[in-house]
């Protein structure tokens, strides 16, 4: 299935910045749904991303991050064309992973 | 003196016409419908009021009259949470239908860049043609189920078409048929219309207070108010088609809803898209 | 002494019934509102506090207590001809809010 | 900013069509393999069950933070809705090697934090959800040090309640 993880690398020059946007509902366990019920928590709890092997982003992740997450950072070491390893594991042991030319 | 007589006289003569269950409709309607003029007074109104705002501007709804939500959206639209749809759209329109045919064949220029012509009055039906009706009546017509007008797929469909007509012009079209006229009244009519026990009409919001808050929302500006649709609602965690839409803002002055797509909701997107032509397309959007 | 037992009589007959009569009175309170919200509807104006109120009477009813059944189908029945008159007002006075 | 269609097409256009520009290999759903596994090791578990964001940054860093003006952090002053709030933070301390968001107000006061390696930039966005009106603390490790930023957000529903 397509991946859950859309990703935007774009180097200039020694930094790369690098937007995320991962499709997961990021349940909180807080909420109740339309018959009252509540809705278990289900949400990543980490998002790794790798250049080279060597972690450049690790966040651990509380069900407070909005659904469908975002995060933007940057980081330096990087060239156009370099590969980037994005993976996530949640509380129930789902996982999905990816990799992105950096443009 | 003979002047205060005259209204006083005036008014007995229009309830007596009424009690007595004469239809005076036409006589107090006054000039005929003038949608050119509407349209004219409509996008005058909003300039006026809101000078320092770029007329293209008006389509990004409270985003265009409040710097703090506007700072919000701008950081929403760096990786906007309508992407999914989108993409989910763009495969389910080239996904060909079990006779192979595909939502490209039902539209002209196969819906590539044509999202800007919708609603249009369809003058053999006689009703007005909606972009998620015509979706619906291409599947009809190929055999396939009619799509939820509220639910996520028809939202990305909507998404997608609307995306391929970014930066384009609203262009509604009311051709020389009475009918068409009507259902453009009858659009303007729901629109000014008070309802629910709140007791608001369309107009209460989108016209006396743009830009004012209602709690956390910023109220849009009516001009151009469809041009981003389909949103993304942070309210919904989710897509929200034309039609859902209306019926929420419905149950918001506590009246109930019409069913999605029901004549009144289409004359009501006929006549909003009517006096925003010119606006550019700028959906699918995110709102709060 | 008549008047004694009239008034008696009086009081007996009212008290009896006011049990039964209640379930009617309900059951004719109910029709009365859900007639006007039908109405309400003919004229595409209903609300949702109408449809609530109506809800809300015929649980009670269920449940026996028929004072607030009656009260609830009461007020639904206000709330469905207030939306009725609404309608009507506003068949000609949206034209005041049109933007000239 | 003006609305500039161009523009704002061209970037979505980059991640839409994919050709040539951002190609996605997925890998599809991974059973967790052990470079993964690893890392969930060390999940700050504790801390975001924390109740207070004083016990919350207790538990991750083990001292407390001292307010610095070298941390920015951008929150909007009304959040547009509660559901989707986004916040950032960008910092000129040297070496910095975590970053941590909390939410006072939120049942869990710790929402995200961040490992920031060496040749990372000290700077982050991110979207959060929020409960109700409250503060917003950022806070970043430099130099073995702790330092905060705090702002609050006012939070609240949205339409005339139908």
């Amino acid at each position: 299935m397509a991946s859950t993880i859309r990703v935007r690398a774009i180097a200039n020059g020694d930094t790369t910045e690098v937007q995320a946007l991962i499709q997961h509902p990021m349940d909180s366990g807080f909420v109740k749904d339309a018959q009252g019920q509540l809705i278990p928590a289900h949400f990543i709890q980490q998002l790794t991303f790798e250049h080279n092997g060597k972690g450049v982003f690790i966040a651990d992740w509380g069900p407070a991050v909005a659904k469908d997450p975002y995060v933007k950072f940057a980081f330096k070491g990087a060239a156009k064309g370099d590969e980037l390893k994005i993976s996530w594991v949640d509380n129930k042991g789902a996982s999905d992973s990816t990799r992105a030319k950096i443009q | 003196m003979r002047g205060r007589f005259v209204p006083a006289l005036f008014l007995a003569l229009i309830s007596a016409a009424l009690a007595a269950g004469v239809i005076v409709q036409a006589a107090t309607a006054g000039e005929t419908p003038n949608p050119a003029a509407d349209a004219k007074a409509f996008r005058d109104f909003y300039v006026k009021k809101f000078p320092n705002v770029k007329l293209e501007d008006f389509v990004n709804g409270p985003y265009s009259l409040n710097e703090d939500m506007r700072r919000q959206w701008q950081e929403k639209e760096e990786f906007p949470p309508y992407e999914f749809a989108l993409e989910s759209g763009k495969e389910m329109f080239a996904t060909p239908f079990k006779n192979g045919k595909t939502y490209a064949d039902c539209f002209e220029n196969g819906g590539i860049g044509v999202r800007q012509n919708f609603p249009y009055f369809d003058v053999k039906q006689g009703e007005v043609v909606t972009l998620e009706l015509a979706l619906n009546r291409c599947r009809a017509a190929n055999g396939e189920a009619p799509l939820s007008y509220v639910k996520d797929d028809m939202a990305s469909l909507t998404a997608y078409m609307a995306y391929t007509s970014r930066g384009k012009p609203f262009d509604i079209r009311i051709p020389d048929d009475p009918r068409a006229l009507a259902a453009y009244e009858n659009g303007k009519r729901y629109f000014y219309t008070r309802r629910g026990q709140l007791n608001f009409s369309c107009a209460s919001c989108h016209v006396q207070s743009p830009g004012e808050r209602l709690r956390a929302e910023i109220l849009a500006p009516a001009l151009g108010i469809l041009n981003a649709m389909p949103i993304y609602r942070s309210e919904w965690a989710g897509m929200g088609t034309i039609s859902r839409r209306f019926i929420t803002c419905n149950s918001q002055t506590r009246a109930v809803p019409e069913e999605a797509q029901s004549e009144n909701y289409r004359d009501l997107e006929y006549f909003l898209s009517y006096v925003s032509n010119g606006l550019p397309i700028s959906g699918p959007g995110a709102r709060p | 002494m008549t008047r004694v037992l009239l008034i008696a009589s009086l009081v007996i007959a009212a008290a009896a019934p006011a049990r039964a009569a209640s379930e009617a009175d309900f059951k004719a309170a109910y029709a009365a509102a859900e007639a006007a919200e039908q109405e309400a509807g003919g004229l595409r104006n209903q609300w949702i506090t109408t449809e609530t109120t109506l809800s809300a009477a015929k649980t009670a009813a269920e449940k026996g207590d028929f004072d607030a059944a009656i009260a609830s189908a009461k007020e639904a029945e206000a709330l469905a001809k207030a939306s009725i008159f609404q309608a009507a007002s506003e068949k000609e006075r949206w034209r005041d809010a049109v933007i000239h | 900013m003006s609305f500039s269609i161009e523009q704002f097409s061209a970037t979505r256009r980059l991640v839409l069509q994919g050709a040539g520009t951002v190609v996605l290999m997925s890998l599809g759903n991974l059973v967790a393999p052990p470079a993964l596994a690893a890392a969930n090791d060390n999940y700050p578990e504790e801390a975001f069950k924390q109740k207070a964001d004083k016990d919350a940054i207790q538990a991750l860093y083990g001292r407390t933070a001292e307010a610095s003006d070298k941390v920015k952090l951008d929150a909007p002053e009304i959040a547009e809705n509660g559901a989707v709030v986004p916040i950032a933070v960008t910092t000129t301390l040297e070496n910095v090697t975590s970053i941590s968001f909390l939410v006072s107000g939120n049942p869990n006061a710790l929402a995200a934090s961040y490992a920031i390696p060496s040749g990372t930039l000290p700077s982050v966005s991110n979207r959060l959800k929020m409960q109700q009106t409250s503060n917003v603390i950022a806070i970043v490790e430099a130099g073995g040090k702790l330092y905060s930023a705090t702002k609050e957000v006012k939070v609240t529903v949205g339409g005339c309640g139908g």
